[in-house]
């Protein structure tokens, strides 16, 4: 066990840091989907133009294909260098684009993936629905066959820039009166086809970032379907096959910023003096540091042995949580300026308010502590 | 020694649960017609125990846990303090700081200041959001030099007024977060049947049902004089703070994705207790 | 509403002051069931005589039959004198006799009542089973009927005095095959009959309270059965309308005092001055408080509408844990001395351990969770 | 950047637990043999980071967390650093101000003094028990004279020991526990299939994971002289304290009524977890 980096790996990081340091936009990127698509799809370009779009795709797709140490490397640069979120690429580089890496033909991976990596096509999500949440196999949107086409209808809920996205990764039923993860299918969904409303849906911190999506006999080519017909669930399964551990590297490099930067408040405003402020900030710096450790054993795990261990639900739990944690530290420091907070404004009431989405989306922190106890721990089943 | 609500009493309550259902839901919480102030004011919430009216501050505090629990505008409080301790009539907006509170329709704040319940003027000026949804404020530029009323109770009772509006925000998300429990599916059950949202749930009532209970205790010191007033007020204060920003917390984390969004009302019980936590807080050595 | 007492029932306060002054034992109660067996019957003895025996009990049976509002008075200053716990007597005073009163016959009730009331004779419980736990309707000790006897097999655990007790209130199936509820009967058994044997059973915090007990076909008069054969979950109900929600009063007391007392120990040692000691006490004040206001809510209540509302499971809960909060401060503030503690010791650390108890015992903390979500707020059953 | 034990320290980490297993079960953790001590020398834990052996901190820090989960001998960290820093031969007590843990058969002891490693000298007494059921402790009249080590890197070590220990401790607890919710049937089901107490399980899985993989990187950070080590370390032991307390007590009380008493084992990590709280604990401002 070592936590060191190799002087080439130091080297990297070298690269990576300069390269940020001079690229990185002056300009806040804006809070709205639809103000911050420019800003967007203009950082997007210049990663990929300095071969920083796609680091973990392969490189016969055009992506830099790093080893998985330099992609930690890149990202805790990237984080530490506070520079900004991918914001609507976000779906395109991390999701859809590599579902359509282990699962689409030779053409649709063709005609999408330089698109996705450019930042000139934007992707949003359709895996949740009203009334389904957390639990994929309850999806109801369907798709009939009509010649070479299926034609849907139906709604997704939580749809990230659906407003200003290009094409949608939908999964459907197209088997009608299947049940559960029988009968789905993952379709590339063009979101300018006719028959699509998108209800932009305000969060409770104001701005606009996700969308009801509404399908009223939208027709979409059967060749838009990605893996097979029927074949919905165990595409967007294999989706987490690439997912190699890394994502909550740029979390953790953030939560430490962030703890760091209530420390350094705490202290110039006096407020450390109090022994319970000092007490909880010592208590999440070290909270901190361990997620990194976890992170780093996560990582450490698959290069080892290909894949992650269950160890993943924990972190991403314990993250979730500790994020709303240093959150609510945030509020508490800053005293009764905590009211003057209006939508639209992007502060620490801002991340307070957006965090509470850290334990609802992509699966309740209940779920995630079935999940822990039940795949984990081997308990018996509840449901 | 009796702590729960007589038939008047009872009888009071349901009035005020008719008419704040009828012309005060929540999903109007941020924009209300200009004629509700006058429409509170005939119900007379203003001035239960001026002289007029007479009633103790038990009843009182009972009916403002209701006001609370529809997020009434907080300027409530301090225009029925006010009414109650000074020579002030109409509405009186609420004074924190430099912060004027629900400051539109009157040129007039109360508050506490060290302590002490104080009157405020100040300029009417355009009225800025806060994050309380319901409650516009207008900003000072300096802190207001307030005029102390003489009487140490008008700080007593505008202290238990806060403490019972958030015991009925607390509830308020109580009630939400059990009622959407029960409806919504999950897993084809309701999610009210799974251990981990029950627990929740219960956890909501449990802090509810405190904070409540210390709220008639220091309503009923407060008209019986008891020597601790001074703590059973800032307990049941306390309490219900926290009640308030925990079952507010709980209530999203239970709606999930529609917790978060800005149309579904989960938000709004949070939001106020946010507010609710910096009026006449409840310092540690208050309770020691 | 009101917090006040009338000047009769100040009067009565003073009476019962007055009394507990003078006739408080010197000496500390021990705390092992055997040694403490001569101290509980010569208190018992002396609660009699003087008429405090059975305060809740009617007058015809030897009771006191005090209204609510003086039981209220009673045992807060019971409390407030630190008057010894009743001990062994606590289980034929609070429950056996109740059980009886209700439900036995007349001779069943003149032999016993007096006996119990004078501390002359030591009752304990037999409901819990191994195995079964909270879980009443699951008992599997049996008895079969033989002429005008019952033979007992099976086993009883956690009862409490069980080596010291003269009588045991023993919950047992005796309809063979019969399942959950039905066909329990509600005995009384000599615990001197052939056939029991007693395990005590050592607590982790050193002393032995409780005990295992076995059966082995032990007879018993099918006389000693209370309320009819096959009645015994009724019976075991009723006793809950006995229940007047002033159970909470001494706990509350005992709380009260407890957070006072620790109060001054930080003040003495200069612990106060750390913030968060100062915040967490003052916490503990708060609660105890409360506690307070929700037992006189729940009795008047009871006074109001003849029985306590749903809110007695908060109570309960509430009590429970901040209990436990209460005994954490307390080794809180011990620091070091904390690991002097050894098995026989009663100080904090010994009310610490044994404080466990208080979320398992009569129901877990997580039942009463479900009982509060599903008979208070109505909520879909889980189980 | 690896922090995952490789194949040398998964064997190293098999044979320590299995000679536990074997020697040093949980249900003798109240009466040890007397031969347990030359057991634990043989197996050669005392000496794994001594030049002789020449192994680093990440493995130690391995082995001390499996020798933490059966409880051992606190003392074996005590003579661990000193036969690292010192020249101290043979088994050394483990110093807390004027106790010496596990006092037995030596009249040397090594522990932190104002954050200094120091080893003292005390006679010999009649060991008396502690809360800690497997620890016997001796208390001195006053408060002893150490003599400091040179070495900084000794404090630090032993530091790292003691979060070792701490870690070992919570897993104990969390495993004892998950056992038995998968064993124990209420309602007709294993008590773990009901959420409250599987989240139980789960809360207590991810305070063992936290603790762990932050003691992993302080002991990197120990040898890979890292200039935040003492913050690492700080943070490890901090980590592990809470761990070890918090799955203590949930192990009790998800065991129910068996949890209280003295024959069953859940008893024994939670106290175990009180005395570690006390050695080299970690105070605020050294994370800060």
């Amino acid at each position: 066990m070592d936590i060191g980096f190799s002087p080439e790996e130091q080297e990297f990081r070298e690269q990576c840091r300069d390269w940020l340091q001079t690229h990185i936009p002056a300009e806040k990127r804006p809070l709205n989907a639809d103000e911050a698509l420019d800003f967007d799809k203009a950082w997007q370009r210049q990663l990929f133009e300095a071969g920083w779009a796609g680091i973990n795709w392969p490189e016969r797709y055009g992506g830099r294909g790093l080893s998985i140490v330099q992609q930690v490397i890149w990202l805790e640069e990237y984080a530490r260098a506070r520079a900004p979120w991918i914001g609507a690429n976000f779906v395109g580089i991390n999701h859809g684009g590599p579902t359509l890496i282990v699962n689409a033909s030779d053409a649709q991976k063709a005609f999408h993936l330089p698109k996705i990596l450019k930042g000139e096509a934007i992707w949003c999500q359709g895996f949740s629905e009203p009334g389904a949440g957390s639990d994929l196999a309850g999806i109801r949107t369907k798709g009939r066959i009509e010649g070479d086409e299926i034609v849907i209808n139906g709604s997704k809920i939580w749809t990230s820039f659906a407003h200003v996205a290009d094409y949608q990764e939908l999964v459907l039923r197209t088997e009608e009166g299947s049940q559960r993860h029988k009968g789905l299918s993952w379709v590339i969904c063009d979101m300018k086809a006719p028959g699509i409303t998108v209800r932009p849906i305000r969060k409770m911190s104001g701005q606009v970032e996700f969308a009801e999506v509404f399908y009223d006999d939208v027709r979409i080519p059967l060749d838009n379907v990605v893996g097979g017909l029927g074949n919905g669930w165990a595409v967007a399964m294999s989706t987490l096959s690439f997912e190699r551990g890394t994502g909550f590297i740029a979390d953790q490099v953030k939560q430490s910023q962030e703890v760091d930067d209530l420390i350094a408040t705490a202290r110039a405003e006096g407020l450390i003096t109090d022994d319970r402020i000092a007490e909880d900030l010592a208590q999440l710096k070290a909270e901190v540091s361990a997620v990194r450790a976890m992170t780093y054993r996560n990582i450490s795990e698959v290069e080892r042995r290909g894949q992650p261990g269950p160890e993943a639900s924990i972190i991403r739990l314990f993250t979730a949580e500790l994020g709303q944690r240093i959150e609510r530290m945030g509020i508490r420091l800053m005293g009764e300026r905590l009211l003057d907070f209006r939508y639209g404004d992007d502060d620490l009431v801002h991340d307070y308010l957006r965090g509470f989405a850290a334990t609802i989306a992509g699966g309740s922190a209940q779920i995630q502590r079935d999940i822990i106890g039940e795949r984990m721990l081997g308990l018996p089943r509840s449901r | 020694m009796d702590l729960t609500p007589n038939d008047e009493q009872e009888a009071l309550r349901t009035a005020t649960v008719d008419w704040l259902a009828d012309n005060m839901p929540l999903d109007q919480a941020r924009t209300r017609p200009a004629s509700i102030w006058q429409g509170m004011e005939d119900m007379g919430w203003f001035g239960l125990t001026t002289g007029a009216m007479g009633l103790d501050h038990a009843t009182e505090a009972l009916l403002f846990a209701e006001l609370g629990r529809f997020l009434a505008p907080v300027s409530a409080i301090s225009t029925a303090v006010a009414a109650r301790w000074s020579d002030t009539e109409g509405k009186v907006a609420l004074a924190l700081g430099e912060r004027i509170l629900d400051s539109g329709d009157t040129e007039t704040a109360l508050g506490l200041f060290d302590g002490k319940a104080g009157l405020v003027s100040y300029q009417a000026a355009a009225a800025e959001p806060s994050l309380d949804l319901s409650t516009a404020q207008t900003i000072l530029d300096a802190a207001p030099e307030p005029a102390l009323l003489g009487e140490s109770e008008a700080a007593l009772h505008f202290r238990l007024l806060t403490a019972a509006y958030a015991v009925g925000c607390a509830e308020a998300a109580g009630a939400m977060a059990t009622e959407y429990a029960k409806m919504r599916e999950q897993f084809g059950k309701p999610i009210g049947s799974f251990q981990a949202i029950k627990h929740m749930c219960a956890d909501m009532a449990v802090r509810s049902q405190v904070c409540r209970s210390q709220l008639y205790y220091a309503a009923c010191a407060l008209d019986g004089e008891d020597p601790d007033v001074d703590f059973h007020i800032g307990a049941a204060k306390r309490l219900a703070d926290q009640a308030a920003l925990e079952n507010g917390r709980a209530n999203i984390q239970i709606h999930g994705g529609i917790g978060m969004t800005d149309e579904a009302l989960a938000h709004l019980p949070l939001k106020r207790a946010h507010l609710l936590q910096f009026v006449a807080p409840t310092a540690t050595a208050e309770l020691l």
